[in-house]
């Protein structure tokens, strides 16, 4: 697939963040992109950097005052970075969607959900008030919320998780948007709901055309769901290439590790955790991050920082490491 | 922000649009701002408090009255009786009304009935707080209808006194108070020169010209008694032209201040309020006249004068108000000698001086106590003062619970009247009939007594002296001075008469009372 | 509902009875007495003892304590020992002039400090911020006598719009609107910084929430992200605090009733406090916990309606 | 020999009042639970939130009181032991809570966390605390400067470790930990679980393992016991149980516990609906209304036990069940 064909296409993004008059990457030179009607998965431990990278994408970092982002950022040929903030509420409501993780806080507490879904369909200009609610009402049934007429009437705190990830689905919809980016969508849900809402977020995206940047910590999820994997680690890609390969053949050390510490039901003897703890921020090895906790360490893993992993093409598998695994046999020994 | 303030404006803009001014009427108001916060009654003689007082003046009458501005019992002139004698003896007196009197509101003509209605309801204790101050009275008679006898048990100082118009001997319509059953506060129909129109609750009673009136239709037309408990905002509601007449305050820095504000005249006026410091002889160490004596001594009248001002005070050296009928000047005085003082309390066994529980009330008075204290503590009397709430105070001092009372008062411009509430030991704190003897005193029993009784004029005025002179020789009490009325007012405003002093303690509004 | 408002004032009957019975007791172990206040200094201890007895004060306390309980029962709260008129109807002849002053405070006082610290909040440590910090500064530390001085010699005496004094009865209705703003702004004043102040606070913690990150991933205006998520959210603490504000409400209310000369509840209690009337005070506290019973109740209903999460139990 | 825990026909409600003066209803977080935990061995409970796992540990613990049934450890009545204030039987009960952030007191540094149930015990001296705690420090693996510092400064994984050395402190025989790893990051998991693994074997502890990931149990757990709506409805050793369910319910968490490679994709959304209230319980079998395979005998009938020839036991109407209907399992409306 050409890279023209790409929707995204992130170019040595930066996210820094001001603590204590000192400037701190939080993402750091991360280049990506995302093919048309795909679904690219960030995975990575907490305070990897995955979610500010996404939420760079949309300009929803928070207190803008505090966060400096820099790259180049192109969605569907435009630059988002330099749009004026006008502009990319536009984008915002018409062709990227957000899909939060905390669903219980991310929906407003004292506003019936219908209501909630309609003010995301109005920004599109449906004709009518009465076209809005028809049109919240399919989205409900399309993300199979039952009894939609009454359900809409709901507060957030009436409905289970699930029900509130399904309306958090169908309001990322609303908008029709190209891109999806669902950041850790199934999180804090039970396995059997984690499942029915992967499943729908799938059935979703295909049959809507769109391409989903799927965020998570869960490789389980992410097998599941995703096209292409891109793993960061402290801040930075490590290794980026499809699903398959990545799951199957991983290539740096830390996918390797992070695959062996999951606890497995198929595989419960193998067990193998990652020694040491993800460094601090404001203690970055200035090398190779993941040297300190790396097995395969050598010295020059300490010297310099390996080339950054680039994602290309979903054949092409890459990985920042100075001695990463080249055959497959290799990772599933 | 901008937002916000523009909106603001736009309020308040609004706000002051929908209140166009009243109209200009022709018609001449009077309002007057008074301390007090609401009625207490309009029952004439249910009521001792000067915010009621002021007001049943101008709407009643009774049988005689001071001329306005005035307070000399030797000037007293008929009101609604034309004329009056009395037996030989003293003890029948006998009243001609005067023809043609109506009652407000269409409440009928006044006839001898209701004059003995009145007074009959005035002397008794379960229809009136001033029942005592009618004791004398044996029978109250209408031989006809334009005639009033009454008969004494036994002589009094002055009857005419008793039945000036004031307080209890005012005259209500016997009438009006039948048909408001016991309730006559609700509708008070007098003879006056203003009729009762309307109560607003604790903001402001409304009356109206009496066109009726015997002495002619007054040229006021309306007046609003508004309820202005807060003195700040009398004078401030003065000063933006929503008074003409109104409670001032009675201190030297307030006359001071006010007398800048343009158009305001202020008036001082008797009956002067005497302020007395009551020392108890029932209690140690204040039986020892020589203690006495030597806070007497220890007491610099020129600086208390000076300290509260003399625009609003006079100097009084007796124990009665100035200008009462039987008060004299001439009493012996203690001269301020603090050596003496000392030399005083050390014969009397305090060489180091000595100690006096006192309790004050928070209400009045608070910074002149200080001085009081000061002036004490140099001649070695430590004066522990405790201020207490004013109602709390009222009720202590009738308990005999502080030996010194500084106690302020006036009354009927009688010398008797003040004289045995404060000084006959049948006053006396504890005493069946007691009223405000807080000295215990009895040095004078023996004078007032005999001066009640007294015929002759001239020997009774000399019992009143004698009384005085004997009462500050005990030193029962000591006076400090004379607090006058203060009052502020238009000078637009005319009183028609010349503002010396007032029964009611408040300016009277005639029939003359204009604005300029 | 029904049944969620009966329990509440049911639950309310202990807490009444209480601050009735130790207003009870606590005015008749203060010195002082309504007869002495009734009758004036000048009264023979005849006339003080007649009116005791006529009050009933001469009876033993409890006596008096089982009579004043059973006429609460009955609803019956008395009549007033100075003016002689029913506790109710005296309550009555001036609720509505203390009813229409802090209702108007409270109208002054949310509308405009809603919007001024909304305009706080979202530009926090700009200069609206500092006007608005003033604002409040000035409204929280001033005492409401001060501000009704000032007011009255800005507004009555230089620029003479308002009147003075009074409720504006004297001179008819379009002068009752006018006689209510000044005391009115001077209650409100301090309530508006109260307001304006926890609007700040509320807005500031809502505006990191979620919900408010979901509002603009929807591409909507940020005014309809901050009027239409923001404020209902941060509606609920700027209902509580002002529904506990009113209990401080009514206290203010008295000092302006005096300065402003204007009837009211607050007059009444400090005119039966200086005579001692017993009666009146215990009426006017029964009536008082009643209120505050009633304004914590309103809170409450509107708190419900605002969020539905809050569950009327 | 008596087993360490005995848990028998443990019931416990809840009172739900909705309206000020209405009948109150009652919530049946534990509908009938038995349950037994031997010497040295890790049992675990899962289920999806809300069946009760939580209510069970926390009775246990003692926290809240049990409606009926009995709690022996050690052959001894917990309820019993508590009622006459012996500390003794609760020295050899500890937990380890789900979210080490808030379960340690921020104002207190390591030290005094640790020494805490000593100085409670008040049996040692300083000294000997003070030995005790450093040794502590090393079987969690703690570095020995940690004494002084906050919990703050500590990761989640390391307050975890922190949170497992207080449970240790007093030497207990049983650990009841619930949900102990699921606030931690994958590579931390693992570390937890072998330290977990390591302490069972030294101390020959008992663990209670409350969790709702498959992986995780199956990587620590000896035997499994699953529950569903407050009743237990499989219950067998782990390979049993989680290689091979049998109870519909169990089946489908096991489908639904997504393992990291490609073959989750063919997994997803093969249980439907939700967990239902417990206010309001489906009659005969709970889980009838999502079961695949349901009759209409569960529509109606409580399912018994039925023991399997591998000596696991199922409560399903699919299984021949035990000659008499079983005691224990019945729905006493």
């Amino acid at each position: 697939m050409p890279p023209s064909a790409s929707l995204l296409d992130i170019k040595y993004l930066s996210v820094a963040v001001r603590l204590q008059g000192r400037q701190i990457d939080i993402v750091d030179r991360v280049n990506l992109g995302l093919a048309r009607d795909r679904t690219l998965a960030i995975v990575g431990e907490s305070g990897s950097g995955k979610s500010m990278l996404a939420m760079s994408i949309v300009r929803l970092l928070g207190d803008a005052k505090r966060f400096a982002v820099s790259g180049k950022i192109h969605f569907d040929g435009k630059e988002l970075l330099g749009l004026p903030e006008a502009r990319m509420r536009e984008i915002r409501g018409r062709d990227i969607s957000v899909i939060f993780q905390d669903s219980l806080n991310a929906l407003n507490p004292v506003v019936p959900i219908g209501r909630q879904i309609e003010e995301a369909i109005s920004r599109i200009g449906t004709s009518s008030r009465e076209a809005g609610r028809r049109e919240m009402l399919r989205l409900l049934d399309e993300v199979k919320i039952p009894s939609p007429e009454r359900r809409a009437l709901s507060y957030p705190h009436e409905l289970s998780g699930g029900m509130r990830q399904r309306v958090m689905i169908a309001m990322a919809l609303a908008s029709k948007p190209r891109l999806i980016i669902a950041d850790e969508p199934t999180t804090s849900l039970d396995v059997t709901i984690q499942s029915q809402i992967l499943s729908l977020l799938r059935d979703v995206r295909r049959e809507n055309g769109m391409s989903m940047i799927f965020i998570s910590h869960n490789l389980g999820a992410v097998a599941a769901i995703a096209d292409d994997v891109a793993v960061m680690y402290a801040g930075q890609i490590v290794e980026t290439g499809t699903a398959e390969d990545i799951l199957s053949v991983p290539r740096h050390p830390y996918t390797r590790d992070l695959l062996l510490a999951t606890p497995r039901i198929d595989r419960p003897g193998e067990l193998r955790p990652i020694p040491g703890v993800v460094p601090r921020f404001d203690s970055m090895p200035f090398a190779c991050r993941f040297a300190p906790r790396c097995r395969g360490a050598r010295e020059v893993c300490t010297q310099k920082p390996p080339a950054p992993a680039e994602f290309r093409s979903s054949t092409d598998q890459q990985a920042r490491c100075f001695f990463p695994a080249g055959e497959r046999h290799v990772a599933t020994a | 922000m901008k937002y916000v303030s523009t909106v603001m404006a736009a309020v308040l803009f609004a706000g002051m649009q929908s209140i166009a001014p009243a109209p200009a009427e022709a018609e001449q108001i009077l309002r007057v701002g008074i301390h007090g916060s609401e009625a207490g009654s309009f029952d004439p003689s249910m009521s001792a408090e000067t915010i009621d007082n002021i007001l049943t003046a101008w709407m009643y009458g009774g049988l005689v009255r001071f001329p306005p501005g005035t307070i000399d019992p030797s000037k007293i002139e008929p009101d609604l009786a034309e004329s009056w004698t009395h037996s030989d003896d003293g003890l029948v007196w006998t009243f001609k009304l005067r023809p043609n009197v109506a009652f407000h509101h269409g409440y009928g003509k006044l006839t001898a009935e209701d004059v003995v209605y009145s007074l009959k309801r005035a002397s008794n204790p379960k229809t009136s707080i001033f029942a005592s101050d009618f004791a004398a009275f044996d029978k109250v008679e209408a031989p006809d209808p334009a005639t009033v006898q009454i008969t004494l048990k036994h002589r009094v100082p002055s009857l005419l006194a008793i039945v000036t118009a004031q307080r209890g001997a005012l005259i209500i319509s016997k009438k009006a108070d039948e048909e408001t059953k016991g309730e006559y506060s609700k509708k008070p129909i007098g003879t006056g020169p203003f009729q009762f129109e309307e109560y607003k609750a604790k903001q402001f009673v409304r009356l109206s010209a009496n066109a009726d009136y015997y002495r002619g239709k007054p040229k006021i037309d309306q007046i609003f008694y508004r309820y202005i408990p807060s003195n700040e905002s009398r004078d401030l509601a003065f000063r933006a032209g929503e008074l003409d007449l109104f409670y001032g305050r009675k201190e030297q820095k307030w006359a001071e201040r006010m007398k800048s504000t343009p158009g305001i005249i202020i008036d001082v006026f008797g009956p002067g309020e005497l302020r007395l410091i009551n020392l108890n002889e029932s209690m140690k160490p204040l039986d020892d006249i020589r203690v006495r004596q030597a806070i007497a001594h220890a007491i610099n009248h020129e600086q208390f004068v000076k300290f509260v001002g003399a625009d609003v005070v006079a100097d009084n050296p007796s124990v009665v108000p100035i200008g009462y009928l039987g008060y004299t000047k001439d009493v012996p005085r203690f001269k301020f000698d603090v050596a003496k003082a000392k030399q005083l309390l050390k014969e009397a066994g305090y060489p180091n001086g000595l100690t006096l529980k006192v309790l004050g009330s928070n209400r009045s008075f608070v910074e002149p106590y200080q001085l009081l204290q000061a002036q004490l503590a140099k001649a070695g009397i430590n004066m522990d003062l405790q201020l207490i709430e004013h109602p709390a105070w009222h009720s202590q001092i009738r308990k005999d619970l502080s030996p010194i009372v500084v106690y302020t008062a006036a009354r009927f411009p009688i010398a008797d009247i003040f004289l045995t509430q404060f000084f006959h030991s049948d006053s006396a704190i504890g005493q069946p009939r007691a009223v405000t003897n807080f000295s215990h005193c009895k040095a004078g029993d023996k004078d007032i007594d005999a001066a009640r009784v007294e015929t002759d004029p001239e020997k009774q005025l000399k019992y009143w002296h004698e009384a005085q002179r004997k009462i500050i020789a005990d030193v029962c009490a000591i006076p400090l001075f004379d607090e006058q009325q203060v009052w502020g007012q238009s000078n637009k405003l005319d009183l028609g008469y010349k503002l010396e002093a007032s029964i009611s303690f408040g300016p009277m509004i005639t029939e003359k009372t204009t604005f300029k | 509902m029904i049944r969620f408002i009966l329990g509440r004032l049911l639950s309310t009957i202990p807490t009444v009875f209480f601050a009735a019975s130790a207003v009870f007791f606590c005015a008749r172990i203060l010195p002082g007495d309504p007869a002495i206040a009734i009758l004036g200094d000048a009264a023979s201890q005849e006339a003080i003892n007649t009116l005791r007895e006529k009050l009933g004060l001469d009876q033993p306390l409890m006596t008096q304590y089982g009579h004043f309980l059973t006429g609460v029962l009955r609803g019956d709260l008395g009549n007033s020992m100075v003016s002689g008129h029913s506790v109710v109807a005296e309550v009555a002849d001036v609720f509505p002039y203390t009813l229409e002053l802090t209702i108007f405070a409270i109208g002054f006082g949310v509308l405009f400090g809603v919007p001024l610290g909304i305009v706080a909040a979202l530009r926090s440590d700009r200069l609206p911020d500092y006007v608005a910090r003033v604002i409040s500064l000035v409204g929280l530390s001033c005492p409401a006598f001060f501000i009704g001085i000032c007011f009255i010699l800005a507004f009555s005496i230089y620029w003479p719009i308002f009147p003075v004094i009074g409720s504006g009865d004297v001179v008819g209705q379009a002068g009752h609107l006018k006689a209510l703003i000044p005391p009115g702004i001077t209650l409100g004043i301090t309530f508006l910084a109260f307001v304006a102040r926890s609007a700040r606070t509320s807005v500031m913690e809502v505006l990191p929430e979620q919900f408010v990150r979901t509002a603009r991933m929807k591409g909507i205006d940020e005014t309809k992200v901050i009027l239409g998520h923001v404020l209902r959210n941060a509606l609920l603490p700027i209902i509580t605090v002002s529904g506990l504000y009113f209990g401080i409400l009514l206290g203010n209310a008295v000092i302006t009733e005096v300065i402003f000369t204007r009837p009211g509840l607050g007059k009444l209690i400090i005119g039966a406090l200086n005579s001692r009337d017993y009666v009146l005070l215990q009426g006017l506290t029964i009536i008082y916990c009643v209120i505050v019973v009633v304004v914590g109740l309103a809170t409450d209903l509107i708190s419900a309606c605002v969020d539905p999460r809050l569950k009327l139990t | 020999m008596s087993p360490l825990l005995d848990v028998r026909n443990l019931r416990k409600s809840f009172a739900v009042s909705r309206s000020f003066l209405a009948p109150k209803r009652y919530v049946r977080a534990i509908d009938l639970v038995n349950l037994s935990v031997e010497r040295g061995e890790a049992v675990g409970l899962i289920g999806e939130s809300g069946c009760g796992k939580s209510t069970v540990a926390r009775c246990i613990m003692g926290l809240i009181r049990a409606d009926a049934g009995e709690i022996l450890l050690e052959g001894k009545s917990l309820s019993e032991a508590r009622r006459r204030r012996n500390t003794r039987a609760h020295e050899r009960l500890q937990m380890v809570f789900q979210d080490p952030y808030s379960s340690l007191n921020p104002r207190m540094n390591i030290e005094a966390i640790l020494t805490e149930p000593y100085r409670i015990q008040g049996k040692l001296s300083v000294r000997e605390m003070r030995e005790r705690i450093v040794r502590l420090l090393e079987e969690v693996s703690l570095p020995s400067d940690s004494l002084s510092k906050y919990p703050q400064h500590f990761s989640g994984g390391q307050r975890q470790r922190i949170s497992i050395a207080r449970a240790l402190a007093l030497r207990p025989s049983l650990i009841v930990a619930d949900e102990p790893l699921s606030a931690l990051d994958v590579s931390v998991q693992a570390q937890i679980i072998l330290l977990m693994k390591k302490l069972q074997k030294v101390h020959e502890l008992g663990f209670l393992l409350i969790s709702h990931d498959l992986g995780v149990v199956r990587s620590f757990c000896t035997r499994v016991a699953v529950m569903y709506l407050g009743r237990i409805v499989e219950e067998g050793t782990a390979q049993q149980v989680l290689d091979d369910p049998r109870h519909p319910y169990t089946v489908a968490l096991r489908e639904a516990s997504l393992p990291p490679d490609i073959s989750a994709r063919d997994r997803l959304n093969k249980i439907q609906g939700e967990i239902p209230s417990a206010l309001d319980p489906p009659l005969g079998c709970h889980f009838h209304p999502r079961c695949p395979r349901a009759m209409a005998r569960c529509k109606s009938e409580v399912p018994g036990w039925s023991v399997l020839p591998d000596g696991r036991r199922v409560a399903c109407h699919l299984y021949p069940q035990a000659a008499a209907p079983s005691a224990t399992q019945s729905d006493k409306g």
